[in-house]
């Protein structure tokens, strides 16, 4: 069955191709069969290549599939080919679920949508491009799905361009991105120099050889790959295009920017295990990015009024905790925290989408409230869904988010002080979305009334997300440690001996973290339900700090002040002619210098013969200078 | 006998008012008289190479005979072109041919 | 005195493209449907095609003035290639811009010769001819449409520029014949390497190849030799220009490979005043193109950008850096061709460009121009699996291989800023309500569709099956044995 | 070398008259003068067939062809640095100021390598018997030099079809 797994490749992009060439004659109806079943197929060949994967002996749970010969170029040679082993179809088997579930939940979510076709047709393509991402054997083909879900990311976040904060919002995130593809590419140049290689195998089997543990060059590349992380997984600084990037269409957000896309970097920091380990300044880096990250966007979480940028902070937040783990070398349990995170936050976008198009795409919680006794079935799996995240005893995220606090304990303490207390904050935003949402009495009352129950495709894939959600935790008990016997012998080819952890500490820490979650479950309802003035006056007694956290530290605005007005004045300055409206955070005053500059070398061009002959005679005395005098 | 380096100076100093020729007219036929002392110029150069490094090698002469050739071709494409121009604007002004910029 | 034999068959594609001119040339007198021209030319496209390939004679041919190797019929078939997908394009658009079709067909397969015999010679007369050829079609062909008004000045500035630079360029041959002792690559690569210290006009050398490079220079529009390019290419009929920025590159940056082996001493200051051009030609590319409204202009700026990255490879001085160059070469004659291809079959009869307004909601008006433009526009970007990102790979990893790695870091800059003028395009073309007229688009013929199709399905194949042709251009590149 | 002296002179004197001349006509003479005493200093090299080439191409063909032009065009001034209305500095723009900058530096970068070296003391002393003739030209041209050969014709083909090509007038439509 192996052999067979690029079928799985195979069927998305039959979807992307028929949907892109016939879709508007297929009609919505038939796009919208057609897109999940290529999906579910795919889920199917993921779950056949799972079992064959299972039934073989732990040393042989690695096998590659060669495709075809893609490059060759004298002694270096890039095969197409796609890497199976314990890691990648873990993943390729999270993202077929939760993409199938998803295309479901489309389907009946985007119905009223003129461009249905061209909506699933990139779905599609992104399956296409996350299967090629984590399935590939080496690092140019991860790149090309890299770069694949980036471009997918980019049209979905924009797929409304009617509305300009899409627009800009696929432009923040196109441009934040390119920064991070940036620093991957540069990494697998050096990889490429360095090693002779790209394939996982060569690589991972040489580094240790050709770079000596510390040294600068790995070092390097590991940082380059953070970088590219950063970007991809929205870490500091690279975090700011995701909250935006909630434009897009719900099902989007939930499948894109919170299950799959976002958790590639988490994805290439593990299968580059060997180098993290060979560098470990550099995953010291990666944990304390992630653990900052993780209370930074927290807090910020804490004070926002729009539930869907709540549940964007929120997987910030959360992939900051997946990059604790990898940073601290616990690969394994960030892999799982990915994976129930993936069913989880998945399924909170979606109950949020299913509140959303019940209260005609209101997504302020301020106007909500008692919601539960008109949408029952969202309000239990959104409930689930809130559980899981915020840890609470027996759903799924309280044993993912345990694993990595205790692997944190035993590497970083004060990364587990930190990561602590975000999850205490976790709890509490948490719950803080469930009881103003749900619970308490109705605020607006119009919205209220008009408010209805979400049909059953978009019903049904929530219950099988919230069962996801529950269950996916108990793959990684830390009594069975399935998941980590799993995934092991995927980082550590050489085969190094499992350590063994004192259970009785894990326990301990189990009990601390199972506590904390029921605490801050318990401070929001306090806050929420029984004091609703507390958090006002929690945040008067704060005052500025309130402030800041409520206006996201201002991070914008720092941008704005720092790299955009100084860039902007200095624009204003040299030539008096910025294009104004192109000013809207960092990065479009990034791209207004740049488009500055633009204007300028245009105007070097003046259109007459002996000007342009001057430049000729200007570089041919440079050029001579140069050479005539070295 | 005359030394190589008086001719190569000869032929550097022939270049250079060439070139400068060719960027100070505005007349497209301006440019090209600069132009083509530009080429003869280096055809001095090829003579006096030749010469220097032995004349049983014809290299350097041969040279100077097609650069003469190319010499030639370039001249009447040229001025056919500047005669096009003319009848389209009126004008040789390279100054005054400026449509395009930007 | 006996005459030597001369191996007519080393120059076999040289002559059926001559021959095939004379012959549309007379057909030209007689034949009243003028797309039978056209398609003479293809015949002899493919005629010299087959002969580049099927007869390959081994050694140097005429007295060393032409070489036979892997080099040149790789930059033959490119530029073969380039010319059979121009004449493609114009075939139903002839009459569009002129009414000597004739001429025009004859002019590019002359054009062709030139490039052919530029890429494959090996002794700088035939060079310099070959590069002269090409030119003086060219500087004819950019005027060809006469009902642009900008053509004709595109042309006068095209050969005013070009003939200056030539001065240049004959002057660096001159003195590297001087410091040499002879024109031919092969000779002052051995005069070079067995006395390079006791060579009696030694200083005259760094200043030959430099002058040279003001040539090369030129022809590439590497900056600042650039700056007749976006008049030029706008003002080109859009065929002629689509067949100009990929074919000449070709011919000229295989010739600017060949004298490098040749005077090659790779010493650093050289790499680094190849490094140091490419570093402006890419960035000054870029920068101008962000903000052009005319597509023709745009894709002009975006082509000296290209020549930056494939001059990365030079610079890099290493065979990898020189293969990615080859590599990029091929990969930017199909996506360039084909970005101007479908400028081509955008632009209104009566018009030589495409404005940015003109292709707003193309995708609604013409569903399958829009897409293929944007497989185009992502290949120019450099997205993979298309050829333009292995391309860039390539060549910036050589620049990472010899040890200049800001050389990458500026490229992989460039690219970042390049994309978002080339998604300007796909995002004008998907997210906008149409602005132009339905009827101003006209009709697109098959000749067209044949030439979007081979170089779209190009542009994804030949990044996802590289390994045949990536062993030839191995080849090439191994034969000229740098030290 | 002193006939050299002269000539050399000639040729700079005539250059220069090419590129400030107020009259393209004029311009065109001196052009034919630098020719021909580019023929002559051929001539002191033994280089008798090119300085009949350079006769009969440049003089007789090209000058002739530029004549041509300029009176077909109208011979109207060349208002440019050739004017006589302003003085010199005037006339010297910008643009041909730094023009004159580079032109003197493209000429020390030059003339740097060409003094650097051995070129000093070098002269032109080989014997050159006959080299220069048409029959030693003939023998090489058309057995080593028959591929430039073709090619040339296939150079002046093209100029040829560029040349009647570009003479034709549009169509008025």
């Amino acid at each position: 069955m192996l052999d067979y797994a690029w079928l799985m490749l195979l069927f998305p992009a039959l979807g992307t191709l028929i949907i892109s060439l016939f879709g508007t004659r297929l009609g919505k109806r038939a796009v919208s069969i057609l897109a999940p079943a290529m999906v579910f197929l795919s889920f199917v060949v993921a779950v056949a290549a799972f079992v064959s994967l299972l039934g073989l002996p732990v040393d042989e749970r690695s096998r590659e599939v060669t495709l075809w010969r893609w490059m060759v170029v004298g002694n270096f040679s890039v095969d197409a080919a796609l890497l199976l082993d314990q890691l990648s179809i873990t993943m390729a088997l999270a993202v077929t679920c939760v993409g199938f579930l998803i295309h479901v939940y489309s389907a009946g979510y985007m119905h009223d949508d003129e461009r249905v076709p061209r909506y699933f047709a990139f779905l599609n393509l992104f399956i296409l491009a996350m299967l090629t991402l984590v399935l590939a054997n080496n690092y140019l083909l991860l790149f090309v799905g890299w770069e694949g879900v980036g471009l997918v990311s980019y049209l979905l976040i924009g797929f409304w361009f009617e509305k300009p904060a899409a627009a800009d919002a696929g432009k923040k995130a196109f441009i934040v991105n390119r920064v991070g593809d940036f620093g991957l590419l540069l990494a697998i140049m050096f990889i490429w120099t360095g090693i002779g290689s790209l394939r996982f195998a060569d690589v991972f089997a040489l580094a240790p050889q050709v770079w000596p543990a510390g040294s600068a060059v790995v070092g390097a590349v590991t940082l380059l790959m953070l970088l590219a992380s950063t970007g991809k997984s929205a870490q500091i600084p690279l975090y700011v295009w995701l909250p935006d990037a909630m434009e897009g269409p719900t099902p989007v957000s939930a499948l894109i920017h919170a299950a799959t896309m976002v958790t590639a970097g988490v994805y290439m920091i593990a299968r580059s295990a060997v180098l993290f380990d060979l560098a470990p300044a550099s995953g010291n880096w990666v944990a304390w990015v992630g653990v900052l990250t993780a209370f930074f966007a927290g807090t910020i979480a804490l004070t926002q009024t729009d539930l869907k940028r709540i549940l964007a902070y929120s997987t910030v937040s959360q992939l900051g905790f997946m990059f604790i783990a990898v940073g601290v070398g616990a690969y394994a349990a960030g892999i799982f925290h990915l994976v129930t995170h993936a069913f989880f936050k998945a399924l909170l976008f979606l109950s949020a989408g299913s509140v959303m198009h019940a209260l005609n795409g209101e997504l302020d919680i301020r106007k909500m409230g008692n919601l539960r006794v008109k949408l029952p079935t969202t309000y239990w799996t959104f409930l689930v869904g809130a559980a899981a995240l915020a840890g609470i005893p027996l759903f799924s995220g309280f044993f993912s988010k345990d694993a990595i606090l205790f692997a944190a304990f035993e590497k970083q303490l004060p990364v587990w002080i930190i990561g602590v207390i975000t999850a205490f904050i976790t709890a509490l935003y948490s719950f803080r979305m469930v009881f103003v949402t749900f619970w308490g009495q109705e605020r607006d009352r119009r919205l209220f009334n008009h408010a209805h129950e979400s049909p059953r495709v978009v019903t049904i894939p929530l219950i099988i997300l919230a069962v996801g959600a529950v269950l996916t935790g108990y793959i990684g008990l830390p009594a069975i440690s399935a998941i980590d016997g799993w995934l092991a012998p995927a980082f550590h080819p050489a085969g190094a001996a499992a350590e063994t952890h004192s259970v009785a500490l894990e326990l301990i820490l189990l009990v601390v973290s199972g506590l904390i979650a029921l605490a801050g479950v318990f401070a929001a309802y306090q806050a929420y339900m029984v004091d609703p003035d507390l958090p006002k006056r929690v945040r008067a007694s704060l005052g500025r700090v309130g402030r800041l956290v409520e206006n996201k530290y201002y991070i914008d605005e720092i941008y704005d002040m720092f790299v955009v007005n100084p860039l902007r004045d200095l624009g204003g300055w040299l030539g008096g002619v910025f294009d104004r409206r192109g000013i809207d955070g960092a990065v479009n005053g990034l791209a207004g210098v740049t488009g500055w500059l633009g204007a300028q070398a245009r105007r070097l061009q003046t259109g007459m013969v002996g000007l342009y002959a001057l430049a000729m005679l200007f570089g041919a005395v440079a050029l001579l200078a140069w050479l005539a005098t070295r | 006998m005359v030394p190589l380096s008086w001719y190569l100076i000869l032929a550097a100093a022939l270049f250079c008012i060439g070139v400068f020729g060719a960027l100070a007219r505005r007349n497209a036929v301006g440019i090209l008289m600069g132009i083509e002392l530009m080429l003869n110029a280096v055809n001095i150069n090829l003579v006096a190479f030749w010469r220097h490094i032995g004349p049983d090698q014809m290299t350097g002469q041969l040279f100077a005979i097609f650069v003469i050739t190319v010499a030639a071709a370039e001249a009447a494409v040229g001025l056919a072109l500047i005669i096009a121009i003319y009848r389209q604007r009126n004008t040789v002004n390279v100054e005054e041919i400026d449509m395009m910029k930007g | 005195m006996t005459l030597p034999t001369l191996n007519f068959l080393a120059i076999l594609p040289l002559l059926i493209l001559v021959a095939a001119t004379l012959l549309v040339l007379l057909a030209d007198l007689v034949v009243r449907n003028k797309r039978v021209l056209t398609f003479l030319g293809l015949l002899a496209v493919a005629a010299s095609l087959a002969a580049v390939l099927l007869v390959r004679p081994a050694a140097p041919t005429f007295q060393g003035m032409t070489l036979a190797d892997e080099l040149g019929l790789f930059a033959s078939v490119a530029i073969l290639v380039a010319t059979g997908l121009a004449l493609l394009l114009a075939l139903e658009r002839t009459s569009d811009f002129t009414r000597r079709p004739g001429a025009y067909v004859a002019l590019l397969l002359l054009a062709t010769a030139g490039m052919i015999v530029m890429a494959k010679a090996s002794d700088f007369i035939t060079i310099f001819l070959g590069l002269e050829i090409l030119s003086l079609s060219l500087y004819i062909l950019v005027g060809f449409a006469q009902r642009d008004a900008r053509s004709n000045e595109a042309a006068l500035k095209y050969f005013l520029l070009g003939a200056f630079a030539s001065g240049f360029f004959l002057y660096g041959m001159a003195l590297i014949y001087a410091a040499t002792g002879s024109t031919n690559l092969a000779e002052i690569s051995k005069g070079i390497a067995s006395h390079s210290a006791s060579l009696p006009f030694a200083p005259l050398l760094p200043i030959g190849v430099g002058l040279l490079l003001v040539g090369y220079g030129f022809k590439l529009a590497l900056v600042p030799f650039h700056m007749w390019t976006p008049d030029v290419y706008q003002g080109a009929p859009t065929s002629v220009t689509a067949f100009m920025s990929v074919a000449t590159k070709t011919a000229a940056f295989a010739s600017l490979i060949r004298v490098l082996a040749a005077v090659w001493s790779g010493d650093r200051p050289w790499l680094l005043a190849l490094a140091g051009l490419a570093v402006v030609t890419m960035t000054l590319g870029n920068l101008a193109a962000l903000r052009q409204t005319s597509l023709k202009r745009m894709l002009a700026y975006s082509s000296i950008a290209h020549a930056g990255y494939v001059l990365t490879g030079l610079a890099a001085g290493n065979d990898r850096g020189f293969e990615g160059a080859l590599y990029y070469l091929i990969a930017y004659t199909f996506m360039n061709l084909g970005a101007f291809a479908t400028i081509q079959a955008v632009q209104r009869r009566d018009q030589n460009d495409v404005t940015t307004e003109q292709i707003t909601g193309l995708s609604t008006q013409r569903p399958g121009l829009a897409l293929l433009m944007t497989v185009f526009m992502f290949a120019l970007t450099g997205m993979p699996p298309l050829v333009g990102f292995f391309g860039k790979l390539y060549v910036f990893s050589g620049a990472v291989q010899g040890g200049m790695t800001w050389l990458a870091i500026v490229g992989v800059i460039n690219s970042a800023i390049a994309a978002y003028y080339y998604l300007r395009v796909t995002v004008l073309m998907y997210m906008g309500g149409a602005t132009a007229a339905a009827g101003d688009i006209p009709r697109t013929g098959w000749a067209v569709w044949t030439t979007l199709v081979i170089t779209a399905v190009a542009t994804l194949a030949l990044g996802l099956w590289q390994q045949p042709w990536m062993e030839s251009i191995r080849e090439a590149v191994t034969l000229l044995a740098l030290r | 070398m002193f006939l050299f002296v002269v000539f050399a002179l000639i040729a700079l004197a005539a250059a220069v008259g090419v590129i400030t001349s107020r009259k393209p006509v004029y311009s065109a003479l001196f052009l034919l003068l630098n020719f021909a005493t580019l023929a002559a200093l051929y001539i002191m090299v033994e280089a008798q067939f090119l300085a009949a080439v350079q006769i009969i191409v440049y003089a007789g063909a090209v000058i002739v062809l530029f004549l041509f032009v300029v009176m077909l065009i109208g011979g109207g001034e060349l208002d440019d640095i050739g004017g006589r209305n302003k003085k010199f500095l005037a006339r010297l723009t910008w643009p041909r100021g730094i023009a004159l900058v580079l032109g003197l530096g493209l000429l020390v970068a030059v003339g740097y390598g060409l003094l650097s070296g051995q070129l000093m003391t070098a002269t032109n002393d080989a014997a050159a018997f006959g080299q220069g003739s048409v029959q030693a030209i003939a023998a090489v041209l058309y057995t080593d030099y028959a591929l430039p050969f073709e090619l040339a014709s296939i150079l002046l083909l093209v100029g040829m079809i560029g040349a009647v090509a570009l003479a034709q007038p549009p169509k008025k439509d």
